[in-house]
């Protein structure tokens, strides 16, 4: 390939969502020369295919709820139904006010924008539109795509991904959803909230099984009380047509039938073909292997997001593109710390964490080591305003600082950005509990865990 | 004189920040109201040592106290 | 009066509202012997006449202007009004939820609650129900009560107070309410989400106008458009009935004529004729006087809450109760930062801040020494999915820490958590901006302006 361009830049990326994107406007901000190639749209996944539009949903979901219960508020409406181009209408104008947002930073900050698909062609090039790009660095971070299992061939139409459900033209008399995780417990709740019938296959014992298990069994417990059926603890084993949707069948051969199935069991790694390996960037399982400072064994590449194996958020994306900038552009570069990082599930009731979980707490420091504190929403105002239940839950080192927070209930996770101060600047329980929480807020309930667990409860009993 | 206490008398950032630079919060001399160790003290003692004074001045000061 | 109990209680409290309730709780919890005397119901204003009743409204007008606005998220609904006995029965379904449980609690720490008016005898001892209870310290919390104006007589009609407000039986078509402080704007909006044509009447250049002028702007234009009216600047003259209702006239000869008035312009101490005077407690327009460990002049005497001259909330009065019963417990008893004490607006668009105004800031740091940065909701993808707008500001002495957080906007009253422990611990920009918050959340906005305030705006313009 011809190289006719005679820039060299500081930095090339390759890919445009939430990794790619942060590195690029951090590392421009800092003075560097950056070139941002994407195939498809500044903002990846997380902008298009994934974070917003999932929340539109669920918000558009959480009103059809309220509308169905406001009689209890003594608002007299009328539910008649989703009007689902409404719904997308609704959805794509939230994307595309941000799309529009990103764009304009992007441009206003000088990066090189690169419409095309890229291919890394040497340690220090990537090749597009048939131009080599060069560049001191390459940042790698094409991210992921739904995952399937061997034998279960997404069809987009009855057995589909992530990508389809968020553009389906109908509201889905009944669904099957594999994989209680994050993306399968959030559709879960949407498609419940517009009306479907939904029923949860995870072959894991536990709805959202990453999370402290107290939290995953208070999520159980509104999913049942919402209606929405689960099957945990035993694995897929097939799906076939019916004449009018398709069957699932269990490895305990139970089986389950719907008119949609939709297979949200993990995403993986966008790296086939891309020359990764080729350039001699090592690599597991599809994804780039990274040290703490997300640094590949090629001195000249770098790799963020999806694409590398730590958590799959959109905000990990952020940290790491913005931590490659900064140590490119010459500043201190701070690993980050994984268990800090912010956790939302933004399913009604929402799930939020941030910290570990009181198993992994008691493995790490010993069980007669670890305390831990329940506060019970039903003793929290603002939440009981709401008509919400749930519970804060925190893990303590015993005599030292809270190392795990975990929420369930309406709203919570918009809770986790005190939780993520008191984790990462490990507060004691007692520095807390000095502050006084604002009445009668749903933060208050933070603030009366953190009394109970310093040893003086307010609105709780001892 | 170090806090002997079981609350570190500084606040959370700032034993965030001593723990980053590697210093025992124990050792800084607290100037903060009500002997908080403050951002500053943690600078302070993780700067390098300022120079020693004249070998002189040294050799004039008294004697530490023999250890009973 | 005749002595007939022998107790001495180590702690008499007179008034069972947010100060004396906390306070009891915490004494007992301490072991302390503790009397608590009510003459209403426990929990006081803010349970049965304050922060719970009202926000309880306004989650129902919340709910109505939802159904309004449903079809812009694609959900059909038809709103057919407010069943103001449902919203009631709502309203006090919550409260007695609540005040169940603080009956539970109390009996359950063994406070001795005595249902009563009661009035101070002696330094050491206050009269009820023709008993006089003993105690080594009394704690005086009568609270407060609505104030009006000279020749403003609160009819409990067509001239109301909040008390009146939160229990009538409805919806007004229109409303004066005179006072556009917290009480006022919240009023204002529960009302205009009920479908009241509401006017708002300050005599202050501004709503809200002890917060810093940025959030009253914001509120102002939100207002606006929502259709609440205000007119500000102009001091209250007089109001007279008309045949339908209330006509107010202004100091400037203007008129607004609703069909009642609202009068919100504060609450005074509740004091008179409690033998405070008598026994020698220094006192100050009906406020009694405090140092900063709520100690009133005289040695066996301490007073919390809305009877004190601090600001009036119900958390400063958990705050100030919990402070007394751990210094009378011979703990070390730290003295209040009412700066950092989290101030929340519940109206819609809700008003949250802690720390300092910029003005404030400059008159304490100088001009030159405060930076100031504001971040608007519009780059915040969860505030465009509620769509709601307005920004966050942050007050910053330069070079160090945090000092103001003043935040506008829907739902922001819960970001108040985080901010105050910014504000409480000191925190520096940097700090707080190294840890990147949860997308996509409102609560990233907050982690957004403190990122562009350290100098590394992401999803923000230079
Ligand atoms: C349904 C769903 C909901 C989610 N919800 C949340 C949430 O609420 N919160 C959260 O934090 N995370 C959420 N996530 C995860 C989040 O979207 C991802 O973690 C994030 O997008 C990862 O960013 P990335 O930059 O690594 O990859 P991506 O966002 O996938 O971006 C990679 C980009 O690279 C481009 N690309 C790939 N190959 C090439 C090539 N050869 N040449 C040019 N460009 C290329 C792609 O087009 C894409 O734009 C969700 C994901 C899904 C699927
Ligand atoms: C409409 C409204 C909304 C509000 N919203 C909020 C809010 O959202 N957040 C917030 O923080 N604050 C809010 N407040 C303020 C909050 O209610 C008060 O700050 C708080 O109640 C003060 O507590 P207190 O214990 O000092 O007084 P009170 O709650 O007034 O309690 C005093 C108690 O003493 C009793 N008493 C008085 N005299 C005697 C006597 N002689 N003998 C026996 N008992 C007696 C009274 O019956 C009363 O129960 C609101 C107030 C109002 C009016």
């Amino acid at each position: 390939m011809a190289n006719d361009a005679s820039t060299v830049f500081d930095l090339v990326i390759l890919g445009g969502g939430s990794g790619g994107y942060a590195a690029a406007l951090r590392a421009a901000q800092l003075g560097l020369d950056v070139a941002l190639i994407e195939k498809n749209k500044l903002g990846g996944t997380c902008l298009h295919n994934g974070c917003i539009p999932t929340k539109a949903l669920l918000h558009a979901g959480e009103i059809a709820d309220q509308a169905r219960e406001s009689e209890q508020f003594g608002v007299k409406t009328s539910f008649e139904g989703i009007d689902i181009a409404a719904v997308h209408k609704y959805k794509d104008d939230v994307i595309s006010g941000l799309y529009k947002g990103l764009q304009g930073l992007v441009a206003s900050r000088k990066v090189t924008y690169i419409e095309g698909e890229g291919r890394l062609s040497s340690p220090t090039s990537v090749d597009v539109n048939g131009q080599r790009i060069e560049g001191r660095h390459v940042l790698l971070a094409t991210g992921s795509v739904p995952r399937s299992l061997p034998g279960l061939v997404i069809d987009g139409n009855r057995i589909i991904s992530s990508d389809h459900a968020l553009v389906l033209d109908r509201v889905p008399q009944s669904a099957i959803i594999l994989g209680g995780g994050v993306i399968g417990v959030e559709f879960a709740s949407a498609w419940k909230s517009f009306g479907t019938d939904v029923t949860i296959v995870e072959g894991l014992p536990h709805l959202v099984p990453v999370e402290d298990e107290n939290s995953s069994k208070l999520l159980e417990r509104a999913f049942r009380k919402r209606g929405i059926k689960f099957n945990l603890g035993t694995f897929f084993q097939s799906a076939e047509y019916t004449e009018t949707g398709v069957k699932v069948t269990l490895a305990d051969g139970k089986t389950f039938e719907a008119e949609v199935l939709l297979v949200a069991i993990g995403r993986g790694p966008v790296s086939q073909g891309l020359g990764y390996e080729e350039q001699g960037v090592a690599m597991d399982r599809g994804y780039v292997l990274v040290d703490e400072f997300m640094r590949t064994n090629v001195p000249t590449i770098s790799a963020v997001g999806d694409l590398v194996p730590t958590l799959q958020l959109a905000h990990v994306g952020f940290a790491e593109g913005i931590l490659v900038a900064e140590r490119l552009a010459g500043l201190k570069a701070v690993p980050i710390d994984y268990d800090g990082v912010p956790r939302v599930t933004y399913c009604q009731p929402e799930v939020a964490s941030v910290g570990i979980s009181e198993a992994k707490a008691k493995e790490l420091y010993g069980a007669d080591k670890v305390v831990t504190l329940k506060y019970n929403l039903a003793g929290n105002g603002r939440s009981k305003i709401l008509k919400t239940s749930g519970e804060i839950k925190l893990v303590q080192v015993r005599d030292g600082a809270v190392v795990g927070v975990h929420m369930v209930g309406d709203r919570m996770g918009e809770q986790v950005g005190e939780a993520q101060l008191i984790y990462n600047w490990e507060a004691l329980p007692a520095e807390v509990a000095q502050l006084i929480h604002a009445h009668p807020t749903q933060n208050e309930a933070l603030g009366e865990a953190h009394l109970a667990l310093a040893g003086k409860p307010l609105h709780s009993h001892d | 004189p170090p806090h002997t206490g079981d609350r570190p008398l500084a606040k959370p950032p700032v034993r965030k920040l001593a723990k980053d630079l590697g210093i025992d919060l124990a050792t800084v001399v607290p100037t903060g109201p009500g002997g908080v160790v403050t951002r500053e003290d943690i600078r302070a003692a993780a700067a390098p040592p300022a120079p020693l004074p004249p070998v002189t001045e040294r050799a004039a000061a008294p004697a530490p106290a023999a250890p009973a």
